[in-house]
């Protein structure tokens, strides 16, 4: 059975290691945070001047200044650190954090994203995207294996206006786990409990190398 | 000590004119100049270009100027949730360029610290590069950016004293402290407005040069756009 | 809390081997992190690159390890106040790169800010400019600059916590924050370490995402080079 | 006569307005802070990251974390603040210090200044002195008319290696105050009390413009 959103952010939680410091876009990615386990020694930045983000306030203690990129009222931690927008930019792009985990609309099987402009459509911008995935060194798309017309969003090249180029490591879909080899393209990691390697394929649009037997993601 | 403390936000934005290039502090509705916006737009002045991270909402932040028709053009990286901006822009009636975030805060930076220009690797290989020098540094490519230039820089802050020092609270700080270091005038409005030796001098975020004039704002209204909570008694 | 607690300055250099690139903080004597630097010279690390505004004095900071031969080249903005500095360098032991201190803090900055090259005025037409690019921007020259590249940072701070976070005092301040930022591995000393929590996350000069290693220093001589005074009861 | 080092800094102290920044090199500059009158708003700024610096510690009272550029133990004044050396540089850069004064080896009279290398002696370096001349929108040197040598300071050219080129706005010396025009040279504004023009040209390498009668400083 294909993931909802909250099993492709357990999935992706998973890819955590101890020690990260670690950014989560908007939508399914904050979701992720959600399963971190207890204790685990791990920080979230948000790029709007945050180090240390803790969960969402109780109810009544609601803070205007304290939001997270976005723009959702959060709390923060003990040890956590505010800082303005050049310092929170300057230290991805000097990759001081060691994950990303962004949404998307299309990734090439060459590792390049689209997320941020529909031609024809109103364009809101591309707020830090550009910038994320210019500079991590380990992105991981966490995103719907298909759009609502039912196309796959792994593509073998974008047809939307490019985020950035070549830069995607991983994708999170509701059907799978791929990696990126910009060489072979979109290799099979993972299923989701119950999704046939023939649909993947099928649902697949881009490379995608398939080798030997291909476990079913453990949740 | 070198006088800054004006009355209010009208006479703060003594000298802004229409055609003027305004930074404008804040990330969606945290942080803005409430006081100097709803000063802008009594104020009336026309055909203004705002550096902003974001374009307000309707009815709130630079939405308020966009509803008076005083902005001709937007400088940002995110500007949804504002059906009148959409209407605007795609009208053709209002300008807008989007760049990276990351972008926008450090051009902002290179203004208020001298560098004319700088290189990033944010938008290579996107639209954002189209027409930009682009060069290799250890074989990665990256885009010659620019500083921006403004006439006026628009900030909050939460605490400010007399000598022109800010302090901001939370992520309220975001794009004001550059932008603060930007202007050609900088205005800040502070919740909080001290006497000189009020404020820790390790605890400054803005260095008094750099603000030009400086009053207490009222009636914040610090409106919030994504209220989001947990129940009581949720553990962390 | 990612761990970052070290037990002494021995430990924090651990991987610091010879021929390697230091950024070292501080102004003259002031801000420097004397235990890393009496640390690195029991260490014995030779060959070293030392990136530092200055050089110590005979006997103190850098000059510790001047006197042990430890350090081949220095890329410094003023280096008098010492003997053996000048006895090594006017003998050729030691190399020296002499750079204009907003220069030498910017590339500490850019290093620290992802930003690799950037345009400054300081230096056009003089020896500093000679094989770099020169550009004009608005009709004034400017020199292009690089990024440093640091294996490791050592900087001086006077609280941190847990976390990394780190928060300066007075004009101790001075390069520790660019350097602490600019590190592949940073390591900060500090006079007072405190559990995660204990700072106001609005006070934090170096977030703790640069700092790698941290502990509390010990036995601060924070000698002073000029000491100058006015008599009792002198107004202001 | 010629005026003494602290006669320079008074002269100086005359040029300073309400309402400007100053940044005071090491040497004569220095002294210039204390013929500022009681109460007159200005602020000092010194590159290793302080503004609002205020005089020497009383006995007792000096602080080894609170220094000049000069490294001598100072005192904040209230208002003040500390900061980075990158921002110290970038509010230099922005011209944000409305005046520099710096001592000089030699100026020319295009406002050329050299002050930090003699050719074949220890070289200790240029501090923050290239970025204060390149940046300044006013800079006025305080040095003493001959070096030791008897030979003028005041060229046509610097012979030593150079810290600024055409920078130098204005200098005070111990016999004269002379502004320069890239154009023209050395316009003598004012003598020191009791000093001939006749001297002034005698000992001015560059070219001297004397233009009417020559006022005496009045200090």
């Amino acid at each position: 059975m294909a993931l909802d959103k909250n099993g492709i952010a357990r999935r992706i939680a998973q890819e955590l290691r101890e020690g990260w410091y670690v950014n989560l876009g908007i939508g399914i990615p904050t979701l992720v945070a959600n399963f971190v386990p207890e204790g685990f020694a791990i920080e979230f930045q948000s790029e709007n001047g945050i180090l240390g983000m803790g969960p969402f306030p109780i109810e009544g203690e609601e803070d205007a200044d304290l939001i997270n990129a976005g723009k959702q009222t959060i709390t923060s931690l003990p040890g956590a650190s505010f800082f303005d927008s050049a310092t929170s930019f300057g230290m991805i792009r000097a990759r001081k954090v060691q994950l990303t985990v962004l949404g998307a609309m299309e990734v090439s099987d060459r590792g390049d994203i689209a997320n941020w402009k529909i031609p024809g459509k109103m364009v809101k911008g591309m707020g830090g995207a550009m910038d994320l995935v210019a500079s991590a060194d380990n992105i991981i798309v966490a995103m719907q294996h298909s759009n609502r017309e039912g196309e796959s969003k792994l593509l073998s090249a974008c047809t939307l206006p490019l985020t950035g180029v070549g830069c995607v490591k991983k994708v999170v879909t509701d059907l799978a786990v791929l990696e990126i080899d910009p060489q072979r393209g979109f290799i099979l990691l993972e299923r989701a409990p119950g999704v046939s390697v023939d649909e993947i394929i099928a649902k697949t649009a881009g490379r995608l190398i398939v080798e030997g037997d291909v476990p079913e993601m453990v949740l | 000590m070198i006088r800054k403390v004006v009355a209010n936000a009208d006479l703060a934005l003594d000298g802004l004119t229409d055609g003027m290039t305004l930074m404008v502090g804040g990330f969606g509705l945290c942080g803005i100049p409430e006081n100097l916006i709803a000063a802008l737009k009594l104020r009336g002045s026309r055909n203004l270009t705002c550096i902003a991270n974001n374009a307000g909402v309707d009815g709130f932040g630079l939405g308020l100027l966009l509803e008076s028709r005083q902005i001709r053009k937007m400088i940002s990286s995110y500007v949804g949730e504002n059906d009148e901006f959409e209407r605007q822009m795609l009208s053709g009636e209002l300008e807008v360029e989007l760049i990276p975030q990351g972008t926008l805060a450090e051009r902002c930076r290179a203004a208020g610290a001298g560098i004319p220009a700088f290189f990033t690797p944010a938008g290579v290989g996107t639209e954002v590069a189209e027409g930009k020098e682009v060069r290799l540094f250890q074989g990665k490519p990256y885009l010659m950016e620019y500083a921006f230039e403004a006439d006026f820089a628009l900030v909050k802050a939460w605490k400010g004293d007399e000598a022109g020092n800010l302090i901001f609270k939370g992520t309220a700080r975001n794009f004001n402290p550059m932008m603060a270091m930007a202007g050609r005038i900088t205005v800040a409005e502070v919740e909080e407005l001290v006497p000189a030796g009020m404020l820790d001098p390790n605890a400054i975020h803005v260095p008094g040069i750099f603000v030009h004039r400086i009053f207490q704002g009222a009636h914040y209204e610090k409106r919030i756009e994504q209220r989001t909570v947990r129940p009581k008694n949720t553990p962390l």
